[in-house]
């Protein structure tokens, strides 16, 4: 029963905290791409537009819901729930700050605490291409949708390959796949990133495509297919889209730093649990702010290239790097 | 077992579509994402501009000759008043000064033009930021012209026989200005995208043109320069007094978006060459021939025809007009390089991918006021 | 180095990041036209001649005059109409006027949700300039 | 001005075809029949070098016999010299298609078709597709730029559109009127 209340407790802070951390994200994207292109972006609502995400839900909330003629009717509405909550399943195994010591034992910051923290994250991340799928072919033969389907498919097939390929190197340097393990075994050694910058790189690549985020934003290319697998959606059926890429880069880059970049050790103090807090979201937020000015500044890749980086340049490079860290274990090279 | 014509999805592109530049409709036949056929329809913005031209006076056309291509309106004036005078026989007699103001709004006009394409070839490909610095750019530009002009965008300035008003000292001062700080915002752009191996990689070997296809499928400017013709009008054909001024034709002969966007790329920076060129010395006298000086003057040219031409930021604009003796215009025909380059695009981007199409519609520079006239 | 085309270009947008912007606040701050902005007319019927000419040059054809002979025999302005929603602002009226009978103001900001109030008869713009005059000072 | 080398080869290989060779503006014209216009067009552009086709278009004389002038205006791209080629069309006359020498003539012969109604023979667009309009809707009567088409429509101009609309906006839109 305890562990029920808990659960629901974490659970509704968890939602408050994600919708608030996508609203804030959304302003914030807006405004530093717009300083970015030496423009002001939103200044209106609230101190320097910080009311506008707030604006824009309401705004959503009340627009009219369009839903094309020929469309799956069902399939339509299921789409958007099925991503929706496909990628914030894997945010339930992601601490949201390091772990303190209570008389029941350790005390954890995500709402479901298990041992196989990276494979539940990968099992949820593989289906969120299905809510997107689902949209494309729920679009009623429209084929914009279509197509952005295609490639979403495409992409998160390839591109989660690699990415769980570069996580089985500190996976295998740390023998865990729970993130609290992962982390605790960076503090004997220096970060993974240090031992594994191939495997940090090609993450850092596949993490971009997984997101669907600039240069990889191929399933929703709105210059070449307009917006791709969600043209047909409107409203806050559309909103969910984005909400959901969002949590999706919140997830990845928390994956990052804990798997690469020693998750809430910092240089000192270490052990003092808000300085890990703050050394933990300082990473995050990095990355984060990658994205953004990335998206800033980089042009889009084509499908087939993007095909070919996956296939043809990143998996094999995390194959090999995959044997070459095995060897080195299994010798025992003083690397590790 | 499909039959190939299954395969075969016909997915229309346009006339409502983020990059086709206006209002082109592409209906692709596509297999997978590659394109197998092309069929462009034009016409969405049809205004019957030929038709007015027949009903109005040849100075009320010069207004009219601003929307063909709204990009570069001064470069339209300038070619339409050419075409007039040329039937005139009077392309000699054009005071100095307002040689001078027409070769300076020009090359303006065209780094103007080529900031517009560059920020919205970019946007085409995914790159957001550069679209921003170049309308920063380009707004400098569009202020210079309403100092002079009025407007900033449909200027009615040059005008036969002359420019409409004289320059003001105000807006000598801008244009030094300008040209101090443009070859360090063109380096800016250039860091963002030519050695970008993201940009390398979606515009190298991208719609292929040789320089035999390039000439058969009469494209004009920048697009044939980037397929090994050195043809510039303004060195082929000199007018006004380009001859007097040094300058450089790029050209690259690989002929596939890359080389057309470093033609542009490099056309901007040898506009701002002619434009300090032109900066030593500002002549004196009239701006306009004493004899065009009151518009409400009938211009009545004598019975004949003439083809008039000037190179333009997409290419060679021509006018083609026919004459009976009397103040409006028998017969004109536009010849407008956006029109040949849309005909053209089913050829250039035949055996590409979608993501390519984009990439060969925004090279091309096509702009829809122009083509659909 | 590695991955240097990307360096240089993240860096480029990364400068611009703490640079002001250059937006102009429009609505908040008005922009300054040049003398010779080309905008909503000014007609001053006192100085006009009748002479049409700049109904005749007006290319969209949407100067309307109405002269018409009073009592004695002389011809008289009756009305002066502008459809500004055809207006294609060239400004070749003002340049064709003997007179200078009509000029072009920089009273930019008309836009409205009806058509029908694109029809400015002659007091309207008879009155344009001076209300623009009226707010400045 | 074109040397005379040109105009006197022509003269030789279309003795009788060359109906009349003036110059206006500097510009040179040779007015040919019609029957011989794609030979001539061929011959310039394979043995003279007039390789550059800059536009087709055509001009309405509606009170001739044969009403319309189709004008080719070509360029040379090694000498940058310049001619114009013409010929009388009837208005029920067909013109051989110049798709076959050059791609740039589809749009140009397209726009013809459809401003002036003169038919192109053997006309190939891309991937083999026939002559159609290239502005004004397929549906559309009538050719704009025929001398007796009017500059504006009336009050019944716009029905055509109606089959388009669903019910309840057809109407014609007001702005598009004189009051």
């Amino acid at each position: 029963m305890y562990v029920v209340i808990w659960g629901i407790v974490k659970f509704i802070v968890l939602l408050i905290l994600i919708s608030l951390y996508v609203l804030f994200m959304t302003w914030f994207d807006r405004k530093v791409i717009a300083r970015m292109q030496n423009r002001i972006g939103p200044k209106l609502i609230g101190f320097h537009g910080l009311w506008q995400p707030i604006a824009d839900t309401i705004k959503s909330f009340w627009k009219e819901d369009v839903i094309p003629m020929g469309a799956y009717r069902v399939m339509f509405w299921l789409a958007p729930v099925i991503f929706i909550t496909a990628v914030f399943a894997t945010a339930f195994v992601i601490p949201f700050a390091p772990p303190i010591k209570t008389s029941h034992g350790l005390f954890h910051f995500s709402v479901v605490h298990v041992d196989v923290a990276v494979l539940f994250v990968f099992a949820f991340l593989g289906l969120t291409s299905f809510g997107v799928l689902y949209a494309g072919i729920a679009s009623g033969g429209s084929k914009y949708p279509y197509i952005g389907a295609q490639r979403e498919g495409a992409q998160m097939i390839s591109y989660e390959i690699v990415l769980a390929l570069s996580l089985l190197n500190p996976i295998l340097m740390s023998h865990s796949l729970s993130f609290e393990k992962i982390v605790e075994a960076q503090t004997h050694h220096l970060w993974f990133v240090f031992y594994q910058p191939v495997a940090f790189i090609t993450y850092l690549i596949a993490m971009f495509a997984v997101a669907a985020k600039v240069p990889f934003d191929l399933p929703e290319a709105e210059s070449e297919i307009c917006c791709g697998y969600f043209v047909e959606y409107s409203g806050m059926k559309m909103g969910l889209f984005p909400f959901g890429q969002y949590i999706a880069v919140l997830v990845l880059s928390a994956i990052m730093v804990i798997m690469f970049l020693g998750g809430w050790t910092g240089p000192f103090w270490k052990g003092c649990f808000f300085v890990g807090l703050i050394w933990y979201w300082i990473k995050i937020a990095f990355f984060i702010f990658l994205f953004t000015w990335a998206w800033a500044t980089f042009p889009r890749y084509r499908y087939d290239q993007l095909m070919d980086i996956s296939w043809k340049i990143l998996l094999p490079i995390a194959v090999l790097n995959i044997f070459w860290t095995g060897f080195a274990l299994a010798i025992g090279l003083p690397i590790i | 077992m499909s039959s190939p014509d299954i395969r075969v999805v016909e997915l229309n592109m346009g006339p409502q579509h983020p990059s086709t530049h206006g209002v082109l409709r592409l209906i692709l036949r596509i297999n997978g994402e590659k394109i197998e056929h092309i069929s462009p329809r034009v016409g969405y913005l049809h205004r019957g501009i030929e038709k007015l031209a027949e009903n109005m006076t040849y100075q009320q056309f010069t207004p009219v000759t601003d929307r063909l291509d709204y990009v570069f309106s001064m470069n339209n004036n300038l070619g339409y008043a050419m075409a007039v005078e040329k039937l005139l026989g009077v392309e000699n007699q054009i005071p100095e000064r307002a040689q001078w103001i027409r070769v300076v709004v020009a090359e303006l006009d065209r780094i103007a033009n080529h900031l517009v394409w560059l920020g919205t070839h970019a946007l085409d490909i995914g790159a957001m930021t550069p679209y921003f610095y170049c309308l920063r750019e380009r707004e400098m530009i569009l202020d210079m012209f309403e100092e002079i002009s009025g407007a900033r965008l449909l200027y009615n300035y040059v005008r036969i026989g002359g420019v409409a008003k004289d320059i003001t000292p105000r807006f000598l001062d801008m244009l030094k200005e300008f040209l101090k700080i443009f070859p360090e915002r063109h380096k800016e752009y250039d860091t963002l995208l030519t050695k970008n191996r993201i940009w390398m990689k979606r515009t190298k070997d991208v719609g292929v043109i040789s320089k035999e296809e390039a000439i058969n499928w009469g494209l004009s400017g920048p697009s044939l320069r980037g397929s090994g013709w050195e043809w510039d009008l303004r060195k082929k054909r000199p007018y006004l007094f380009y001859s007097d001024l040094e300058f450089d034709v790029p050209y690259f002969s690989e002929g596939d978006v890359y080389a057309r966007y470093l033609v542009r790329m490099e056309e901007m920076l040898q506009s701002h060459r002619i434009l300090e060129q032109c900066m030593k010395k500002v002549p004196d006298g009239p701006h306009i021939m004493d004899e065009f000086k009151k518009v409400s003057k009938p211009i009545k040219p004598p019975a004949g025809e003439a083809y008039g031409y000037s190179e333009v930021p997409t290419g060679e604009l021509g006018f083609y007009i026919v004459s009976e003796g009397k103040n409006k215009p028998y017969r004109m025909k536009i010849r407008a390089p956006s029109f040949l380059h849309a005909y053209a695009l089913p050829f250039a981007a035949r055996g590409y991918l979608i993501s390519d199409v984009v990439a060969i519609i925004g090279s091309f520079d096509v702009v829809f006021g122009e083509c659909d006239r | 180095m590695l991955f240097n085309d990307f360096r240089k270009g993240l860096s480029v947008t990364f400068k611009y990041l703490f640079k002001k912007p250059v937006t102009e606040n429009y609505p908040y701050e008005k922009i300054k036209m040049p003398q010779r902005a080309r905008w909503l007319h000014h007609f001053n019927p006192k100085k006009c001649i009748m002479c049409k000419l700049c109904e005749n040059i007006c290319p969209p054809k949407c100067i309307y005059m109405t002269v018409v002979k009073n009592e004695e025999g002389k011809r008289e302005l009756k009305g002066y109409d502008i459809r500004i929603d055809r207006c294609i602002f060239c400004g070749l009226c003002t340049e064709v006027c003997p007179t200078k009978a009509i000029t072009m103001t920089d009273v930019h900001e008309f836009a409205d949700k009806d058509r029908k109030n694109f029809h400015f008869n002659m007091e309207q713009l008879s009155k344009v300039g001076q209300e623009e005059e009226k707010k400045v000072g | 001005m074109l040397d005379s080398s040109v105009i006197d080869a022509l003269k030789e290989r279309f003795s009788d075809g060359i109906v009349e060779v003036t110059n206006s503006s500097g510009d040179d014209i040779v007015k040919v029949k019609r029957e011989i216009l794609h030979d001539v067009l061929a011959f310039l552009k394979n043995e003279k070098g007039f390789d550059y086709l800059l536009f087709i278009t055509a001009v309405d004389y509606p009170k001739r016999e044969k009403r319309f002038d189709v004008v080719y205006q070509l360029r040379s791209t090694a000498t940058f010299d310049e001619i114009r080629i013409k010929a009388e069309v009837g208005i029920d006359e067909e013109v051989e298609s110049a798709t076959d020498l050059w791609v740039s003539a589809i749009g140009d012969e397209c726009e013809t078709y459809d401003m002036f109604g003169i038919w192109f023979k053997n006309h190939k667009g891309a991937g083999g597709e026939k002559l159609r309009r290239a502005f004004m809707p397929d549906d559309w009567n009538g050719h704009p730029l025929r001398k007796e088409y009017p500059l504006k429509g009336d009050e019944f101009s716009d029905r055509w559109l109606d089959k388009y609309l669903p019910e309840g906006q057809r109407h014609q839109p007001e702005h598009t009127r004189m009051p």
